[in-house]
């Protein structure tokens, strides 16, 4: 269900929203780049084409929450408190809400996380559609498109002054249905087209066993200088590590570049260097998880590429291995 | 609750201002009561982080106290201290942490009436300052 | 971990103002804590076994003594609860007294603090490891840097006691300054006569071994162990061959001016600085040897009919281990060239005490006449100026060189004795004639010498008709004064060696701005330096006279003996330790050591399969002090007893 | 230019001198650089020199041990390898430094606009590495404006404000910091085998995002770097969420310049700023 | 080279012929002095001992004038003024209480930024001796010299930090290259009595008395000054001290400025040498120094 509203329409409904939900949407921060944050004005809400340093990720699996702590009679556990408070996220990209959809399938399938299910079950996604992939996006390599609807309740489109807008759950409906107007046939958009807008396109193989022992990831992680960047803006990437701080329980992000990471009690690390732990962060993406889930762990959304400080390209080092 | 009262960390070495806080004891001076003594051999053990771990463990003060420049008992280690601390504490009023809150003295061990005076001080200043919030650990 | 938590009343010291039963309850609710008490004394004999019984009662593991000051009982208590099994660095005490009941008023405010303070001892206490005290073996050798009275002295009472030990002086000859000096103050006995002997001693005894002609070149370990490269200067005489017949310093055709008679003298290019040099074995002076300079001459080795002379000879290093070593190298002159009023040196008939020294000592350049260097007339008006550097924060030296007084007096008196028309005028800021007789001899040396003693200071000297004119003022009569004089002599201050800063660095020992050592304390371990084993005698410490170097000669001398003594050495276990996985080997805390405890070591790391430089600490020089903990910005070194562990623990209680 | 490094890039590999030659070569956008570990002498082609040739390339010498390195550097990458070689995690003879007398190089974050150079190049002078083996001039291109005024300026405009002020600044900036570490992973002078961030007996600091833990890291990491912080800027560089790291890495350079004399790598034999002291050093915070 | 200049009041009146004489030299060797507009006292002794800040003030408020020509270089001639603004200076520089007061006077803020030079120094220090040397026209050879300091010009050394406290040697140096013959002497820094010339003049005769005879016994035919009251004491006073003491030393006191401009050919009469009590000229005639033109 498609219809078109005006900014003014959107606004003012955030502005009643405003009331019930925590609304999240991209701010702009004057020289810092656009993030993502809880909007206490509607106006402050940033719907330009630029994209958001971090991904909306981190409103579902928090960089880092608190998860258990001990009770009141210092011996027993007890899990910490989670909000309920409804929760409307504004403003992510398709790549970025696709990302949530991968993450579903890890945390709501099999095993259930139950922080990350409340995060998901009380926020409303609503996507903004993009018009200006640059020349680190390639999500149509990945399955995906700008104007993808997966992970999202809706998605809206720039359109001359105004919006489309995409109702895709009844949760969206339900809440956003009222706004604007139906739209006519003619105005509807050629989502296919929008495809053409992404330049970046990759190949990845079906398997990459075959390369497992290659020299190649020696080669291509060299420059790599072990931050955590590309994991912890990466839509998809949700590693996490526990630390005990103060009687309390915490999980915070962890990722497979930081040479701590898979460092064992013993001293010992199976993935030593830097070649193991790049590897190990292609296979997961491109092999592993495909393997158990039938899908890259990768959304194309090329932020690792975009803000890597040693300017490695992922898009460019899978489609380059040699098969 | 009642009125607030700040909490503040001393850092002292054994060897002097410990000893001067001891003969403040044994001259029987007054002081407000809100330290607590943390005996270290030298104000050089103090590493810096245990004052950031004062302050986000919401302590409303921290004080380091040594033996006045060459009285050192291991002749050097105030003035690595010194130092140091001269960087942290123009680091921290410059991150807007209120340099009331990061203070450092020499005490010798024939100074029990400065260390009772320089609580009292200390207590009052920190007092002005206000409870430690902004950077506390939130307990959420 | 069972902690049990012993509250000490203190009769009412501590319970006059806490309430230490409640101080006592509070404490059994803390985490780990099993058991808690509260008794009158808890240092009493009761008290102790009160400690003792509940350990084996509750099988406690760690104990916390909630009291007084650690500085008076953590002693007491390690070993009462070493008695009872446990490992005595696995108590802490909580001081709620002088920090707490004895500064505050408030019952309920006390009360809370010292449950507040008890806390924090127990979370340490939590954190502490079990530590064991280390040992040491001791090299059983003094070595002695100087050889003169001060060294000379030292190894005389080392050797006493049947110790071994090695003097090393950098002149061909023991005797230092001393053996330059004419008569000895008050007492006017003839430094040569008192001294020689006892150069003789050294010489003769079986323990003690000399190198002459020596220098250190490298000092490294710790105490009981120290290691020292000493270089012997190719002295080109052979010392086992010669037989100090003289022959060759008769034959020498060069000249030069003589160090040991300050330049007043001659001597030859190859020579014995003075008749009763010890060891009587020549040495040749290659600057000036004819034979150096130019490959001709030759008479020395021509002469010596034992073949002594060997031109060939290299220096040479030896390295030795020692137990302890005494620092004795003495002082230098304060160099008056910095006044102008003194005409910045260049005054020919101005000289120094020590020139003095030379010139009236009858074996001495001029044969004991007392003479203008300028044209060798026999001087009438002496003007001796005191203080020359000494005290003078502006150009010269900030403190008081202690003899300047009693050695001026005595050149007064001397001056009269050889010249009886003569006629001494001293001027002086004070008279510091502390010590036994000396004061006595001053006012002998006014009275009975008839010196002229002006208290002020000498604005101007300059040359006028061939005499030197002193002007200055007699504060006391508030005149200027005017003296024409034959002679000055100038009363220079002591100063340290010129390279004590580069001794200083090789042992590791501190030094003041003055460059003199610094003692452990200047009160109550003035001898010692803060690196054990290593200890300070006479004038490198502080300007001295004899009877005090002598004194400090011995005193030093029964330190070293003291360890000597020992079979092994006990150190506390309160000291740093690496973690060596941890390091990065960048060293920072080696360089911010003050007592070069810190060496580097070589690890082979299993995670990179290679080789690397790391810290270690050598235990037996570590002090504790914990600065290398500061520096170390991977934590990779710790404090025992003082852990990070610990002290974070304490902070997370706050 | 180029022709010269690819021609002693060659003769270091060919004589064996290197086992490997680190540079920058063209990153997959074609426009940007990525670093460059040439063994091979078929790859010098590789090698590129322009403006885009941002990082500090010393911070790859600890992932070759036993190795010999030839490195292509830029002034202030050389500073880093001097406080490197004083901090004993290299040794001389293993490095042999390209040095370039580079003119500046763009400033990547700009948004827009022409292509500007970064601003840490204005405070660079001299140019020139105080170390290198053999030395590379860079004549074509033009010299990044040197800045005239107070190399401290925006230190000073902030130490201005008040205690409040300065508090609310901070905690912005700090509060986006997702405790990613490209800040530490980044300097060439973090090499700590592990971080404190990243120990648990005891645990330093707060590991969550969160006002304390951020600000905790933040002070830790400069302090780590005071007196040894040679400004080559890759740390705010890196930062993905924009946090001005340079100032106070700034604010300590100034501080210890004014109070100690001291200048970080300037000199492999200087003691480190710590682990050495003054006997007059300031004392008129003390009471 | 390009000074701005303060006279100072000595050279607008008693030592006029050192205010001459040094433009001459300066004209002559291309060095631009301008003189600082609107001067004023330089804060010496009627100031300084009658109140501390006002000794400071008026220096400074000199300087900042020099400051105002965008010179930061002021060259004076006098040693009282030198000292002076030196003082000032260093207070500036190294005194924040002090700095803050006279701020506050003169009502503008002032670092001691302005450097303050001795002509003697522009001369030495940047001029050059062996740039000097090759300008020397006329040399003055036989001329035996007293070169006499006063006790402004070198202290307090570590704010004049222009010569030897004890043993100065600039204007020395300076006689060499003229060729003249400047004779050692331990008088150079004595107390002339300056400071008493008007309240004690018997002071003031014995120790300027004891110059000139110290002067004489070590044969100087003139003595040398850098300080107009030097100069006008000894020159002054020599007629009281012979009616005093029964000494007739008649020996004149000259500016170093004259003798250098002597040297580089000036005429006598340019550089005020027929201004002095004790007539120089018969002494240049007879050692055959002054210039013929």
């Amino acid at each position: 269900m498609q219809r078109l509203i005006t900014k003014q329409d959107l606004v003012n409904k955030l502005t009643e929203l405003l009331k019930d939900f925590e609304v999240v949407g991209p701010k702009e921060l004057s020289n810092k780049g656009i993030f993502y944050q809880v909007i206490e004005d509607a106006k402050e809400l940033y719907l330009g084409q630029d994209f958001a340093i971090e991904p909306i990720k981190k409103f579902f699996l928090e960089p880092s929450s608190w998860i258990l702590r001990h009770a009141k009679d210092d011996v027993s556990l007890e899990s910490f408190p989670q909000s309920d408070k409804k929760r409307i996220v504004i403003g992510a990209r398709p790549c970025e809400a696709k990302g949530l959809a991968l993450l579903d399938k890890l945390f709501d399938s099999e095993y259930k996380d139950d922080f990350y299910i409340n995060n998901r079950k009380r926020t409303i996604v609503v996507g903004l559609a993009c018009a200006k992939p640059d020349m680190s996006c390639f999500c149509t390599s990945m399955q995906g498109s700008p104007a993808e609807t997966s992970g999202m309740d809706a998605l809206i489109f720039e359109s001359g002054d105004g919006f489309i807008i995409e109702l895709v759950t009844d949760k969206a409906k339900h809440i956003l249905g009222s706004i604007g107007e139906d739209i006519k046939e003619d105005q509807k958009l050629n989502k296919d087209k929008m495809k053409a807008l992404v330049k970046k396109v990759i190949k990845t193989p079906e398997s990459l066993d075959k390369v497992f022992e290659s020299d190649y990831w020696d080669e291509v992680s060299r420059p790599c200088i072990s931050c955590g960047v590309c994991t912890f803006l990466c839509p998809t990437c949700h590693c996490f590590d526990l630390v005990d701080e103060e009687k309390k329980r915490m999980r915070c992000y962890d990722g497979c570049s930081f040479p701590d990471f898979t460092l064992e009690a013993s001293g010992v690390n199976p993935r030593p260097t830097k070649k193991e732990r790049y590897r190990q962060r292609v296979f997961h993406k491109f092999d592993y998880f495909k393997k158990n889930f039938g899908e890259n762990l990768c959304v194309g959304c090329g932020r690792c590429i975009r803000h890597c400080p040693v300017k490695i390209d992922i898009a460019d080092i899978v489609d380059k291995a040699p098969i | 609750m009642s009125e607030w009262e700040p909490k503040i960390v001393g850092f002292l070495c054994n060897w002097c201002s410990y000893a001067g806080a001891d003969l403040a004891g044994t001259s029987r001076l007054e002081y407000p009561p809100n330290i607590r003594i943390i005996r270290l051999p030298c104000s050089g053990r103090v590493n810096p982080l245990f004052i950031l771990k004062c302050l986000s463990n919401g302590a409303d003060g921290v004080l380091i106290s040594g033996c006045h420049i060459g009285d050192c008992h291991y002749s050097e280690g105030n003035f690595y201290a010194r130092r140091r601390f001269a960087v942290l504490k123009k680091l921290l009023e410059y991150l807007g942490i209120d340099p009331r809150r990061f203070q450092m003295s020499w005490v010798s061990a024939s100074e029990g009436d400065k260390w009772a005076r320089l609580v009292t001080e200390l207590v009052e200043e920190i007092k002005q300052a206000g409870p430690n919030k902004d950077f506390v650990r939130k307990n959420d | 971990m069972k902690i049990g938590v012993f509250v000490c009343h203190c009769g009412t010291n501590i319970a006059g103002t806490v309430d230490v039963e409640r101080v006592s309850q509070a404490a059994s609710k803390f985490p780990k804590v099993k058991h808690s008490a509260s008794y009158k004394y808890m240092c009493s004999n009761p008290g102790q076994n009160l400690v003792k019984d509940a350990i084996k009662k509750h099988k406690l593991d760690r104990i916390v003594i909630a009291s007084c000051s650690p500085s008076l009982h953590e002693k007491t208590f390690r070993k009462c609860v070493e008695a009872a099994g446990i490992n005595p660095y696995l108590i802490e005490m909580a001081n709620i007294r002088e920090h707490c009941s004895w500064v505050h008023k408030d019952r309920e405010k006390a009360t809370q603090k010292a449950i507040e303070l008890t806390r924090l001892a127990v979370s340490k206490v939590s954190r502490n490891k079990p530590l064991e005290k280390t040992y040491t073996t001791i090299e059983k050798k003094v070595l002695i840097i100087g050889g003169g009275i001060s060294g000379i002295q030292a190894a005389i009472d080392i050797a006493f006691a049947n110790y071994p030990a090695v003097i090393v002086e950098r002149e061909p000859s023991i005797g230092g300054r001393m053996a330059r000096f004419d008569k000895t103050f008050p007492t006017l006995d003839c430094a040569a006569c008192i001294l020689t002997p006892k150069m003789v001693t050294v010489s003769q005894s079986e323990h003690v071994t000399m190198h002459t002609y020596s220098e250190i070149e490298e000092v490294s370990g710790f105490v009981g162990n120290f290691t020292v490269k000493i270089r012997k200067k190719a002295r080109s005489v052979d010392i086992n061959k010669c037989t100090g017949c003289g022959a060759c310093y008769n034959k020498c055709p060069v000249k030069v001016p003589s160090e040991f008679d300050m330049g007043l003298g001659k001597r030859k290019a190859i020579y014995t600085p003075f008749p009763q040099a010890v060891p009587n074995v020549p040495v040749i002076d290659r600057e000036n040897c004819l034979y150096f300079k130019t490959k001709k001459c030759g008479i020395c080795k021509k002469i010596c009919t034992v073949g002594a002379i060997d031109y060939d000879m290299k220096d040479e290093v030896i390295e030795e281990k020692f137990g302890a070593i005494i620092v004795a190298t003495g002082f230098n002159q304060f160099d008056h060239s910095v006044y102008g009023e003194y005409g910045y040196g260049k005054h020919k008939d101005m000289i120094t005490g020590l020139h003095f020294e030379r010139m009236v000592n009858s074996s001495g350049p001029t044969g004991g006449k007392i003479i203008r260097p300028s044209d060798g007339k026999e001087v009438r008006d002496v003007v001796f100026i005191q203080c020359v550097g000494s005290r003078d924060e502006q150009k010269g030296l900030p403190y008081c060189s202690r003899l300047c007084c009693m050695y001026t007096a005595k050149h007064a008196l001397l001056l009269r004795e050889h010249n009886k028309d003569s006629q001494a005028y001293v001027f002086y800021i004070d008279i510091r004639a502390a010590g036994k007789n000396y004061e006595e001899f001053v006012k002998k040396v006014q009275d009975e010498y008839g010196a002229i003693y002006l208290r002020g200071r000498v604005s101007r000297i300059f040359e006028k008709g061939g005499k030197l004119i002193v002007r200055g003022a007699d504060t006391l009569s508030g005149a200027q004064i005017e003296i024409k004089a034959d002679l000055v002599v100038l009363a220079t201050g002591l100063v340290a060696q010129k390279d004590a800063p580069s001794l200083a660095q090789m042992l590791h020992i501190p030094y003041d701005k003055n460059n003199l050592f610094t003692e452990a304390h200047p009160k109550l371990a003035p001898v010692e330096t803060i690196t054990s084993g290593i200890f300070l005698t006479g004038a490198c410490q502080s300007p001295k006279d004899i009877p005090d170097t002598v004194a400090t000669a011995s005193a030093a001398s029964v330190k070293a003996l003291g360890l000597m003594v020992q079979d092994k050495l006990a150190r506390e276990p309160l000291i740093a330790s690496v973690n060596q996985d941890l390091c990065s080997g960048c060293l920072a805390c080696l360089k911010a050591c003050p007592f070069s405890a810190i060496e580097e070591d070589e690890i082979e790391d299993r995670k990179l399969r290679r080789k690397r430089t790391v810290a270690k600490v050598r235990e037996a020089v570590c002090t504790g002090c914990g600065n290398c903990t500061a520096v170390c910005r991977m934590a990779a070194i710790d404090l025992e007893g003082f852990t990070n562990t610990q002290i974070m623990e304490e902070v997370e209680t706050l | 230019m180029i022709d010269q490094i690819k021609t002693k890039a060659k003769e270091l590999l060919k004589t064996k001198k290197v086992d490997i030659v680190i540079g920058y070569k063209k990153a997959s956008d074609r426009i940007g650089a990525i670093p460059a570990f040439i063994d091979k002498e078929g790859d010098i082609d590789k090698l590129i020199w322009d403006g885009y040739c941002v990082y500090n390339l010393s911070n790859y010498l600890k992932d070759f041990p036993g190795k010999k390195i030839g490195i292509v550097t830029k002034g202030c990458d050389a500073k880093s390898m001097t406080v490197l070689l004083q901090e004993n995690q290299l040794k001389r003879e293993d490095i042999f430094i390209i040095g370039i007398e580079c003119s500046g190089i763009v400033d990547e974050k700009r948004k827009g606009g022409d292509i500007a150079y970064d601003e840490r190049c204005k405070g660079c002078k001299p140019a020139t590495p105080p170390i290198y083996d053999v030395l590379i001039k860079e004549e074509e291109k033009k010299q990044a404006p040197r800045l005239e005024q107070d190399p401290y300026e925006s230190v000073r405009k902030l130490e201005t404000k008040s205690i409040e002020e300065k508090f609310k600044f901070w905690q912005d900036e700090f509060s986006r910091c997702i405790r990613c570490y490209a800040c530490r992973q980044i300097c060439p002078l973090c090499y700590c085998p592990r971080c404190v961030a990243e120990q648990t007996q005891p645990a330093w600091f707060s590991k969550a995002v969160s006002v304390e833990g951020n600000f905790s890291w933040n002070v830790n990491r400069a302090m780590h770097l005071a007196g040894r912080c040679i400004d080559c800027g890759e740390c705010e560089r890196a930062c993905p969420v924009g946090i001005p790291l340079r100032d106070i890495n700034k604010k300590i350079e100034k501080d210890v310049k004014e109070l100690f004399s001291y200048e970080a790598g300037v000199d492999t034999e200087q003691k480190p700023l710590f682990s050495s002291f003054d006997k007059n050093d300031p004392e008129d915070f003390i009471k | 080279m390009k000074y701005a200049y303060f006279p100072g009041c000595s050279l607008h009146s008693t030592a006029k012929e050192y205010d001459l004489s040094t433009k001459e030299v300066a004209r002559a060797l291309g060095i631009e002095l301008i003189e600082i507009p609107d001067w004023i006292c330089c804060g010496a002794t009627p100031a300084h001992i009658t109140m501390h800040l006002l000794s400071l003030a008026l220096p400074v408020k000199n300087l900042l004038k020099a400051k105002e020509m965008d010179s930061f270089e002021v060259v004076t001639c006098c040693a009282a003024c030198f000292s002076r603004l030196k003082i000032a200076n260093h207070f500036m520089q190294n005194d924040n209480k002090h700095r803050k007061n006279v701020e506050e006077i003169v009502g503008e803020p002032y670092k001691g930024e302005v450097k303050v030079r001795h002509f003697l120094d522009v001369l030495i220090n940047v001029f050059g001796l062996k740039n000097l040397t090759e300008r020397v026209t006329n040399k003055l050879s036989g001329l035996k010299v007293a070169c006499y300091y006063g006790c402004l010009l070198t202290r307090p050394p570590e704010i004049t930090q222009l010569d030897d406290l004890e043993e100065p040697h600039l204007m020395d140096d300076l006689m060499k290259v003229l060729d003249a013959e400047p004779v050692k002497w331990p008088y150079k820094t004595e107390c002339c009595g300056a400071s008493f010339s008007l309240t004690k003049t018997d002071i003031v005769l014995k120790l300027s008395g004891d110059i000139l005879q110290m002067a004489h016994d070590e044969g100087a035919q003139a003595i040398v000054v850098a300080c107009p009251l030097c100069q006008s004491n000894l020159d002054l006073r020599q007629a009281a001290i012979k009616k005093k003491y029964k000494k007739d030393f008649n020996i004149p006191i000259l500016y170093f400025t004259q003798l250098v401009g002597l040297s580089l050919g000036i005429e006598p009469k340019k550089l005020g040498l027929d201004k002095h009590i004790v007539n120089p000229l018969p002494l240049l005639k007879e050692r055959k120094v002054l210039v013929d033109k």
